[in-house]
């Protein structure tokens, strides 16, 4: 998306609701252990924010993600979580056994802290993918030649 | 750490997905390294698996430490091992041959198509390890979205093409979860061992009858058998080589091999099951037939490919089916010598068409002395293809007759025999044009050069590949009675 | 009788077979809301009785989601990162600054 | 009479949306209506799971203070299951469209008939 259709109504209008967006996926995210909610619903929630941000301010407004670092942030989103992967297995537990993280914590805790990490990659990684697959759909055309090169 | 080899399989070339299209947004070096390293990885990991398997019985991973049926459990017994090796060594052999064709690609998207193609590596890899249905459902989705990407990398005909084939796949994808979901409702567990356990208490129903119908069709449609075929040779006829090459060798394999685990470890016990085998016999000798014919009216090279990779199919399913253990060794070796022999087939034809720019039949006149070596593998690999010994393609013909004769199936086994003959139309007339027409003078245009053989990058996986034609014809029995005979043992699940 | 017509034709047949195993093979799934039905009975209630002692989350779904079942859950985040990537490799969209034009 | 069939409204309503959708998928000439067909398929095998879930008295799959018994919750596994299946179905949908995308800057068009015309060119 090249060109936002921003005028100076859009963007009052989409100044006041994104703090409080960006609260609430924060919140779906946290809170998914107690409620309905989790890493996709609040990473969507979060993507939604900062798609609505690109539509309105346009690709290079220091709030919008561009696609690079969308790129980066869905890959250490994924990362965050098969990275906590590999650090049960250092702690010698199996692949996911979140039990095992030294956490000073009661051993319930620790897994509510790993599956809490997990949310959180799964959370950044949905974002970044959703503002990514966004902006690749919306690029400007691209030249398209007959081999796809 | 030996313990956690089952899952370092999967993790290893998802990790380095990950960070491969970012390392090669610096250095693309780097990025074709890490690839290859993940590759060489998987290679290591399973081999190691494969022989802790042989020498130990399968193991058993518990993802999460939770114990099956409540967690996911990854099951590592000769046959997932097996297959997990030939997916790892046809994937880094596949990673070297992509290398002077990404040369022209810019590097951001060279590194996305590195990283789609370690995913679609580890998602075929899942499917292959693992122990629960709806895991293995997740996975096929991974191998399906990273191959509809790299099918569609090619040319704007293979957007159509893929397009088609998504519509179709998810289509497969869904039944195989209703499928799924059908097992759920009866059973109550989705880890494979248990629903086996639960299935032979409820006996035979009309809902779970429905449930094996869905999974076949579902399973079916992924792996290309003939009627649901369709979606096959346009998708492999646009897509650049090393993706076919690739493809063509695993990916519908490793559909057959989820079909296989089905039925033969969770369904086995039931009586509708063997009625599905039944149906599914003859299915598949119309696809031998079918997928024949069809490949003789072609006469783009890809596309004749493509209808034989069909009708390869049909002797794998065929195999399956039948259900003696010759038929199963047979079938099981076929997997293993149809991905090496397509896998050379695809990547050659893929060079002569780096070369030529086309496919059809007149751009290999004159390739025989063009580039010699290029079509000696692929005279090498057709031989195979046709199973005149010593190929490797002649034993896995051999054990599937004898099955087919062990169960008193004359007529698959002349089936098997007739259609040795059709590829014998196809593949010969493939070598009289490389080997004995005369190109036409022409005049108007510079004439091509003489010698150019593909860089070495292109030739050394052919010919390993070429190679290992021979070697697996020359040594099959250790492969047998090494690997494949406790494969097909059902106490392995 | 146009390819068409043909494979229209077809679809019907195909469809009237689907919807007539799909419809006999109801009749002898569970209930809806029986609470004896095998997918209530068999794994599940693990989870119900377990999950927030074990896993500290009380509710049944995340803990199911996050930990019992996690790698699943790991699959579907790389299935999301891979249509990512998918997009950017099937429209030719390039990462990097190169792309950024004005930059 | 009654309970039998809200017992089993749940399966028709699940077939039904699936063969709209394999009908659409098959049957539509343009792209995009295949596409949205797609997705009332996948939603006809979500529909199918969440309703095995079902506990008849069963309530939200979290735990309230004080309650424990496993019939008072309903089945949290389905639902756990459907929201993987729900991602994969976004993910599909997108390279869907990314496909759909590249195909009409290419050809102009996204009905099957005229897209076949203009490949024959």
């Amino acid at each position: 998306m090249r060109t936002p259709f921003g005028s100076s109504i859009l963007d009052a209008a989409c100044r006041l609701p994104v703090p409080f967006i960006i609260l609430f996926a924060v919140y779906v995210v946290i809170h998914g252990h107690h409620s309905p909610g989790g890493g996709f619903q609040g990473g969507a929630i979060l993507a939604a924010t900062l798609i609505l941000i690109r539509m309105v301010r346009g690709e290079d407004d220091p709030w919008g993600l561009d696609r690079t670092r969308a790129a980066i942030l869905a890959s250490c989103g994924v990362g965050l979580y098969a990275g906590i992967g590999l650090l049960t297995l250092v702690f010698g537990g199996n692949y996911l056994d979140y039990s095992v993280l030294p956490l000073p914590l009661v051993p319930e805790k620790v897994r509510f802290m790993g599956t809490l990490g997990i949310e959180i990659g799964v959370a950044l990684g949905v974002t970044g993918v959703l503002v990514l697959i966004f902006d690749a759909l919306t690029a400007g055309e691209t030249q398209e030649s007959d081999d796809g090169k | 750490m030996s313990q956690h080899v089952p899952v370092l399989i999967v993790i290893i070339p998802l990790v380095a997905a990950l960070f491969v299209p970012l390392i090669a947004l610096r250095t693309m070096a780097w990025a074709r390294a890490l690839t290859f390293l993940a590759l060489l990885g998987v290679v290591a990991c399973s081999g190691a698996a494969l022989t802790r398997a042989l020498a130990t019985g399968p193991l058993h991973y518990e993802l999460g430490g939770w114990a099956p049926p409540w967690g996911i459990v990854y099951v590592l017994d000769p046959l997932s091992g097996g297959m997990a090796l030939l997916i790892g060594i046809v994937a880094a052999l596949v990673a070297v041959y992509t290398q002077p064709y990404l040369k022209s690609w810019s590097t951001s998207r060279a590194g996305i198509f590195l990283s789609l193609f370690l995913l679609l590596v580890t998602g075929l890899l899942g499917i292959v390890v693992t122990g629960d249905l709806f895991n293995l459902y997740v996975f096929l989705e991974i191998s399906s979205l990273a191959g509809y990407a790299l099918l569609a990398s090619g040319s704007i005909h293979s957007a159509v093409a893929t397009f088609r084939y998504l519509i179709v796949g998810t289509i497969a994808a869904t039944f195989y979860l209703l499928g799924v979901g059908y097992l759920y409702a009866l059973t109550g567990s989705l880890n494979m061992a248990d629903v086996a356990i639960r299935l032979s208490d409820i006996g035979h129903s009309g809902a779970f009858a429905v449930a094996i119908t869905f999974i076949v069709v579902g399973l079916s449609i992924k792996a290309a058998l003939f009627p649901l075929h369709g979606w096959l040779p346009d998708a492999y006829t646009y897509a650049p080589a090393p993706v076919i090459g690739f493809i063509s060798a695993v990916m519908a394999k490793v559909g057959a091999y989820a079909l296989f685990r089905v039925l033969y470890f969770v369904l086995r016990p039931t009586e509708a099951a063997s009625q599905v085998l039944t149906g599914l016999s003859w299915v598949a000798a119309i696809a031998i037939l079918a997928g024949s014919l069809l490949a003789i009216a072609q006469r783009d090279v890809r596309r004749m490919l493509a209808y034989s990779s069909i009708s390869q199919m049909g002797y794998i399913f065929l195999g399956l089916a039948l259900g003696t253990p010759s038929a199963l060794k047979g079938a099981l070796l076929h997997v293993l010598n149809h991905a090496i022999m397509k896998g050379c087939l695809f990547l050659a034809a893929g060079g002569v068409q780096w070369r030529t720019g086309g496919y059809r039949l007149e751009d290999f006149i004159g390739m025989s002395r063009r580039m010699p070596l290029t079509m000696a593998a692929i005279v090498l690999a057709a031989i195979s293809m046709i199973g005149l010994p010593p190929t490797a393609g002649f034993f896995s013909k051999w054990y599937l007759v004898q099955g087919a004769i062990e169960a008193h199936a004359w007529v698959f086994a002349a089936v098997f025999i007739a259609s040795s003959l059709l590829n014998a139309v196809y593949f010969f007339r493939l070598i009289e044009w490389a080997y004995l027409r005369q190109p036409k003078p022409q005049p108007s245009l510079s004439s091509p050069p003489l010698y150019q053989e593909l860089p070495m990058q292109m030739l050394l996986p052919i010919w390993v590949l070429a190679t290992s034609v021979l070697l697996l014809g020359l040594f099959n029995q250790s492969v047998v009675n090494g690997i494949i005979q406790y494969a097909i043992q059902p106490e392995g699940s | 009788m146009t390819p068409f017509h043909t494979r229209q034709c077809l679809t019907w047949l195909m469809m009237l077979v689907v919807a007539g195993i799909l419809f006999y093979a109801d009749r002898q799934l569970p209930r809806m809301g029986d609470p004896r039905s095998p997918a209530s009975t068999h794994v599940s209630p693990y989870y119900i009785e377990h999950s927030h002692h074990e896993t500290g989350a009380p509710n049944f779904v995340t803990a199911v989601l996050a930990d019992y079942r996690g790698y699943d859950t790991l699959g579907e985040t790389t299935v999301i990162f891979t249509a990512g990537l998918a997009c950017l490799l099937i429209l030719g969209v390039e990462l990097g600054r190169v792309s950024q034009g004005e930059e | 009479m009654g309970s039998e069939f809200l017992g089993m409204v749940n399966y028709w309503l699940s077939a039904i949306l699936l063969l709209l959708g394999l009908h659409g998928m098959l049957m539509r000439r343009n792209l995009i209506k295949k596409l949205m067909a797609m997705n009332v398929m996948q939603v006809a095998v979500i529909m199918f799971f969440i309703s095995l879930a079902m506990k008849t008295g069963g309530t939200a799959p979290i735990e309230q203070p004080g309650i424990t018994e496993v019939d008072a919750y309903i089945n949290p596994l389905p639902h756990a299951l459907m929201l993987t299946a729900i991602v994969v179905g976004v993910s599909t949908t997108g390279v869907a469209l990314a496909l759909l995308i590249r195909i009409y800057r290419y050809y102009g068009t996204l009905e099957e008939s005229e897209l076949l015309e203009r490949m024959q060119e």
